[in-house]
């Protein structure tokens, strides 16, 4: 592999970045859970990359990256069942109108 | 590798698989769903056999598996069996799977029939854990989980808003031990490094004394929310609000008992400890002469059960507490069985009769033989005539409060045998009232309960009379013996028979019980005119001593006022000193104008401008939005992030 | 000899002949490498469009002898070039976008559809060794590029802006999820005997006992078979594009190219579908019992499956909504979990 | 980093280079598709844009395995889930004047750009203790037989994780029946 | 792949996306070219609705069943993440008892996810 792992931490820290920042500002729920999976992915590239470079053999930062994508399809399962529930109950998905925390 | 330790863990599971079984598909099973609990239960018990014979071999079996790293710090869990979990084993597999077996007659058209039974079998599994947990973790586990089902099980009605309240009563009150426990829980794990039994009390004399007094204590805690003693007792009789057979299994047989085997488990923390023997047999002893009187005047035949199980848990905690570290767990254990055995023919009663109130009922002799000897058989074991079961347990119980070293021992035993003596008489009294002379009410046909609800009252009949022999003298108080291994730490003394004590406690029975006939059968004495004659102790005891009201009227109202105190002393003190401090000031005229208005309003408004302020910075904090939460979380992240290679660098450089 | 061993001995017979005239060997393998990709690509591409014209052709005349018609007979002979003046008339039709369409998804969707179908051939095993690419994962790479299709689905629902097109275009991706899972499972036990998800070692298991010659072979076949019918959407399982309901479906609002290239796709998926089926169950360019392996025999089985789908279509009845969702679910994944049981139980007893 | 361009790279060590900055940057625009288009149905496009980079990645660092399930998972199952989330709540999120993002933009964007700046300046000066690789590469049976030895524990934790979400997911979203 | 090298392996996967590519493109490209291009009517440009105007917003709201399909794919589907490598070592895999118990296990467990979503009728259409 002629791309030094840098490079793809980079790529990936950028993609997570890239997500971050659309987890913390966008006001679109479904908007929000689509941020937090491109966090994910940044962090399966990581993971990946990891394995390739530090023990290519025993890939385990694959396995890793194998659950992490089992549990990011559960969680946005039940985070968009979460966004339906409440916009049944009060017909707005926009995350700053959602405040029932507060009570 | 079909070794039996490794199918310890077995024994609790079952039960939990049948519980997952029936709360998913419970409904379509209809009626069948029984089939599914009581197979577990069954199982349950089969499977402890062996492990129960292994013990009558003085063998223990042992086994455990890590369940955390803590640090590098191995967790274990683990279960184990030895003669006192043997003994637990026992009642509660065999009891309860009778008592499955009786539910299906009891229970039988209910609407919510296999919810039952799927509690029935989480409550199995939960009080399994407490019975094999091999330390004090598994325990708790279990004893919050027990309280759950107790919570389910008694507001299993929740249409009637009494069950639903006294669901909610039994759950505050055992919050209330809870916190003890788990106080006391923390306390060891942090005095011992571990919460295991067995490590516990191989560490345990290095903390002799006074130390010891407060886990000690707080450990109580728990026992008296669960086995309902003195101040937290009051759920228990309105737990009768629930099923009969649940009153028989959980109010009475094995969940309440909890309390007891849980400081029997631990008795080494209480041993030598005087100051905490003296809390916990006190406790007892009042619990259980306060309970007896009560249980005197109730005509609800499952309220006087209720006080009567009281008054019982009082006497075994009453034992522990005097030292008897054998005299508890023995009577723990034969209490099990005639009080199931009561509770269940109370309920076969109630099922025949469709009333609770004994003086409805009357010469159900003729038309319930089976439900009739039955519950004979648990009034003579109960009452303590020898030779049946009872009296060996409770005569232990004296003997060890008699020649107890708690101080005050002997107040303890004076008042044992005379709530020995209640006992004997409101046990006859409502053994009289419900099943001999004529029927009072003509109303109600009674009608004779089902197979399935005679065949396990028989069987309990026949435990109920002589599950006490193996402690007999007769049998060369094999059982203590038996027992003697789960307490290491203890010598072994002799037992003696002190045939005056003995004695007493035959003659006090026989008279109970003969006051009893001669109000309740013969008439010589009128119990009316009893009554009449002390009329505020005959009141007090029918108002179960005012405890409800007691504890409404200190802690409920209390809390109430307190707010309504606390807005008054703003209105009116707060305002007050502040107009107050005005007139002054405006008296002292104009020198101190300037004084007023900079120095004293100025630290005022400052405190209150602080206070605006700094409280509508932190109202900021919460607005309920994700998203902000989200953004503080990662400002944290960025800072911690950014502090930490900061700091490599520092070093580095 | 092999295709890879061909491309090996070009390439190195490339490179010793630049290094003799002084060119880097390096960079002339590379471009001879690259040479035989892009040969290859194209033999692929000219493969699905001639295969996709048959068959259409093949469609209309089995359809009509079906319903005793004979089908188009006019243009060429036996109206064979029905197909090429199809083309021809698709080519050279007027494009229309209608105006509330969502522009850039609804013009990307048919390429979109169309990428995916062609990237399957690069597993289709024409004979041993002959396979463009055998990827390691060759099954499970065709099954994922597969799963993109959804997408364009969506896009093409969606990017119409026209209700048809949307009910179309979601009750298809219902269908195609749906069937999706029976139709991987129905694989899985072959994975489990030929312990390799290559197309090439799947086969070779088979050199002399076909997968279909067992009991678990014939439940995973059917299965398979169903499940793959399901998600090409052909009948029984055309309800979205039932046109007595929802006009065309998800492609409502395409015409000329953009409609031509949805058509190939269906008609290309129609032969992956055929090829897996050949190549797992059939054992692709094998004769049963060591008689012999050909491509021919291979092309063949792929023709007579996709004979097979063409004669459901014309026998079967369209399904119910309901009855599509209660057969996927209730039926095919369930019984798909007992086999996969029932060859592990039978592999450990075995093993 | 220099190093990189000293020594004579081999054709197929350009195709990766290129390939790789191509990928990146196609992955790159579509992170920000996802994080800024208004209308959300174009952001899931570019999610399963990113995903299909994801997996191009994937197989550039031969974890071929992953690379098709990832296409298998996130562009099959997840974007196709978060398609019919938007198609379900198209009234909520649909609307020109619908302001896209929420107060924080500022503050937010600074934090974020803390840290990237942060972290960029960190990962090429930190030395990664790197191996080269001998012998076979971890394969998807690799994998296999990690789940039946090390991870035999977490392989069945997720199957009840997984069941949990389904349970969980279909308790939300059903709708009770009146 | 010998006379490919370790990269040339996937750039084949390269080759035949732009293959596809081209195909679609192409395709545009060439009717582009080549179809007549009248100019547009308004009437023509109209949605395709049975030649009704169309009422209300096209993007209409769904029911969620569809979405609690979905949701039961994706759990399925990643299950067969697991299926999979586990499928390719059974056969070689040394104890193959325990293969078969795992994955039992495994699948039981999502099989009760299966029972529950059919038990609250979740797989039904209406």
């Amino acid at each position: 592999m002629i791309v030094p792992l840098a490079h793809f931490l980079i790529l990936s820290l950028i993609i997570f970045c890239i997500g971050l920042y659309g987890a913390l500002t966008r006001r679109n729920a479904v908007g929000i859970l689509m941020s937090v999976e491109l966090m994910l992915n940044a962090a399966n590239i990581n993971l990946v990359a990891f394995s390739r470079f530090v023990s290519p053999q025993s890939g385990t930062g694959q396995i890793f990256a194998v659950f992490v994508m089992a549990l990011a399809a559960a969680s946005v399962a039940v985070g968009l069942a979460i966004v339906i529930c409440i916009y049944r109950n009060h017909r707005t998905i926009a995350a700053d109108k959602i405040d029932l925390m507060k009570w | 590798m079909l070794n039996y330790t490794n199918l310890i863990p077995l024994i609790p599971l079952i039960p939990l698989a049948s519980f997952v079984i029936l709360i998913l598909f419970g409904s379509r099973m209809k009626e069948k769903a029984a089939y599914v609990s009581i197979g577990a239960a069954l199982a349950a018990f089969a499977l402890s056999v062996p492990g129960i014979m292994m013990t009558l071999k003085h063998q223990s079996v042992h086994m455990e598996w890590i369940w955390l790293y803590l640090g590098d710090r191995p967790i274990k869990m683990g279960f184990m069996i030895d003669s006192l979990t043997a003994m637990m084993l026992f009642v509660v597999t065999f009891i309860g799977s009778l008592i499955h077996i009786y539910s299906v007659g009891y229970m039988h058209g209910d609407k919510r029939f296999s919810r039952y039974f799927a509690y029935l079998s989480l409550f199995f599994f939960s009080m399994l854990l407490i019975v094999l947990g091999d330390n004090l973790i598994m325990v708790f586990i279990g004893w919050e989980m027990v309280g759950l089902c107790s919570y389910l099980l008694i507001s299993f009605w929740f249409e009637r808003m009494s069950a639903a309240r006294a669901g909610m009563k039994a759950f505050l009150a055992n919050r209330v031990g809870d916190v003890g426990f788990l106080l006391a829980i923390l306390s060891f794990f942090w005095m011992f490094g571990t919460v295991n039994f067995e490590q516990m009390a191989e560490k345990i004399h290095q903390y002799q004394g006074t130390m010891l007094v407060i886990p000690a204590v707080l450990l109580f805690c728990g026992a008296v929310g669960k086995s309902a003693q003195f101040p937290l007792h009051v759920w228990l009789p309105d737990a009768m609000e629930g099923p009969t057979p649940v009153s028989a299994l959980i109010h009475a047989a094995t969940m309440v008992a909890a309390g007891v085997y849980m400081v029997a488990r631990s008795f080494f923390v209480f041993h030598g400890n005087i100051e905490a023997m003296q809390v916990v047999s006190y406790i007892g002893c009042f619990t259980a002469f306060m309970a007896a009187t009560i249980a005197l005047t109730q005509t609800d035949i499952k309220k006087v059960l209720a006080y009567s199980t009281l008054s019982q848990l009082g006497y075994m905690v009453m034992a522990l507490g005097v030292g008897g570290y054998i005299a508890g767990p023995f009577h723990l254990m034969t209490h099990a069985f005639f009080k199931a055995l009561l509770f269940l023919g109370a309920g076969s009663v109630i099922h025949g009769t469709g009333t609770q109130d004994i003086r409805q009922m009357g010469g159900l002799m003729k038309k319930m033989p089976i439900t009739a000897w039955t519950f004979l058989a648990a009034f003579v074991a109960i009452a303590g005539l020898p030779p049946f079961a009872g009296f060996w347990s409770k005569d232990e119980i004296l003997l060890s409060t008699f020649n107890s070293p708690v101080p005050g021992h002997l107040f303890l035993f004076a008042v044992g045998l005379f709530t020995e003596a209640l006992t004997a008489f409101y046990m006859a009294r409502v053994f009289f009232l419900t099943f001999l002379g004529d029927a009072r009410d003509k109303e109600i046909h009674a009608h004779e309960s089902p197979l399935v609800m005679t065949v396990p009252l028989a069987i309990l009949a026949f435990f109920a009379l002589f599950i006490g022999l193996p402690g007999s003298p007769m049998a060369g108080h094999w059982f203590q013996h038996w027992l003697q291994q789960s307490f290491p730490y203890m010598h072994a003394h002799e037992i003696h028979l002190n045939f005056g004590v003995m004695g007493a406690s035959i003659f006090l029975a026989l008279s109970g019980i003969g006051l009893a006939y001669l109000m309740y059968i013969k008439g010589t004495i009128s119990p009316d005119k009893v009554a009449q004659s002390i009329r505020p102790l005959y009141i007090y005891s029918l108002n179960k001593w005012y405890w409800d009201e007691i504890y409404g009227m200190f802690l409920i109202k209390p809390f109430l006022w307190s707010t309504n105190a606390l807005y008054a002393f703003d209105v009116w003190i707060v305002d007050g000193v502040v107009n107050g401090a005005a007139m002054v000031a405006r008296g002292l005229g104009f020198l101190q104008f300037i004084f007023d208005k900079y120095i004293v309003d100025g630290i005022v408004n400052l405190f209150g401008w602080v206070t605006q302020k700094s409280s509508r910075i932190v109202r900021l904090v919460q607005t309920g939005i994700i998203q902000n939460y989200i953004l503080l979380l990662v400002v944290g992240l960025a800072l911690i992030v950014w502090f930490k290679i900061l700091e490599n660098m520092h070093a580095v450089l | 000899m092999s295709l890879l061993e061909l491309t090996d001995k070009l390439i190195q017979w490339v490179s010793e002949m630049a290094r003799t005239q002084g060119y880097s060997p390096e960079w002339a393998g590379f471009f001879t490498a690259i040479a035989i990709m892009l040969a290859v690509g194209g033999f692929v591409l000219g493969f699905i469009s001639v295969v996709a014209m048959l068959l259409i052709w093949m469609e209309r005349k089995v359809s009509g002898h079906m319903q005793s018609r004979i089908g188009p007979n006019r243009v060429g002979p036996f109206g064979l070039f029905q197909s090429i003046a199809d083309a021809v008339k698709l080519l050279l039709k007027e494009d229309i976008a209608p105006k509330m369409v969502d522009k850039p998804v609804w013009w990307l969707a048919p390429i979109i559809i169309v990428v995916p179908a062609v990237l399957s051939f690069l597993c289709f095993p024409f004979h041993k060794g002959w396979i463009p690419l055998d990827l390691n994962l060759g099954l499970l790479f065709i099954m994922a590029i597969g799963s993109v299709s959804v997408i364009a689905i969506f896009m093409a629902g969606y990017g119409s802006n026209n209700k048809y097109s949307l009910i179309g275009g979601m009750r298809t991706v219902a269908q195609i999820i749906s069937y999706e899972v029976p139709a991987i499972l129905a694989i899985v036990p072959v994975v489990m005997l030929a312990g390799s998800l290559s197309f090439g070692q799947i086969i070779e298991a088979q050199s002399f006992r076909w997968n279909l010659f067992s009991l678990w072979g014939i439940v995973s076949f059917i299965i398979y078979v169903i499940s793959g019918t399901a998600e090409i959407n052909r009948t029984p399982f055309d309800i979205p594009e039932a046109e007595s309901e929802l006009v065309a479906g998800y492609h409502t609002e395409y015409s000329g190219m953009k409609f031509a290239l949805f058509f190939v796709a269906e008609y290309t998926n129609m032969v992956i579908v055929s090829m897996i089926a050949s190549a797992v169950f059939l054992g692709g360019y094998y004769l049963p019992f060591g008689l012999g392996a050909s491509p021919v025999w291979m092309l063949l089985k792929v023709f007579a499956m996709i004979f097979l789908l063409m004669w459901f279509r014309w026998t079967f009845p369209r399904l119910r909504v309901d009855q599509m969702m209660i057969f996927g679910w209730k039926v095919l994944l369930p019984i798909s979990f007992a086999n996969i049981a029932w060859v592990g139980i039978w592999m450990a007893l075995k093993l | 980093m220099t190093e990189l361009f000293n020594t004579a790279l081999t054709p197929w060590e350009w195709t990766q280079l290129i390939s790789f900055y191509g990928i990146a940057a196609l992955m790159i625009v579509a992170a920000l598709m996802v994080v800024t288009l208004r209308n959300i149905f174009h952001s899931a496009l570019g999610l399963a844009a990113v995903a299909l980079g994801a997996a191009a990645i994937y197989l550039m660092l031969d974890a071929e395995f992953l690379a098709f399930v990832q296409i298998l998972v996130y562009v099959g199952a997840v974007v196709t889930l978060i398609a019919f989330m938007v198609m379900l709540t198209q009234r909520a999120s649909h609307g020109k004047l619908v302001r896209q993002s929420n107060d924080q933009k500022t503050i937010s964007f600074i934090v974020v750009l803390s840290l990237f700046a942060l972290l960029i300046w960190k990962i090429p000066t930190t030395v990664w203790n790197t191996t080269v690789s001998t012998g076979n590469l971890a394969d998807a049976k690799t994998l296999g037989t990690a789940f039946l030895k090390e991870y035999i524990m977490p392989f069945e934790v997720i199957s009840i994780v997984l069941l949990v979400a389904l349970i969980g997911a279909i308790v939300l979203a059903r709708r009770e029946p009146k | 792949m010998p006379g490919f090298g370790e990269a040339g392996y996937y750039s084949y996967i390269g080759i035949f996306i732009l293959f596809g590519l081209l195909m679609g493109f192409g395709a545009y490209i060439t009717s582009w070219i080549l179809r007549p291009k009248p100019t547009q009517s308004d009437l023509k440009l109209e949605p395709y609705e049975c030649g009704e105007q169309t009422q209300g917003p096209t993007w209409i709201q769904f029911n969620a069943r569809y979405y609690v399909w979905a949701l039961i794919f994706v759990i399925f589907d990643v299950e067969t993440l697991f299926v999979l490598p586990w499928a390719l070592v059974y056969k070689t895999f040394p104890d193959i008892g325990l293969a078969f118990t795992e994955m039992a296990i495994f699948l039981l467990i999502l099989v009760v996810g299966l029972l529950y979503a059919w038990k609250k009728d979740v797989l039904k259409w209406t």
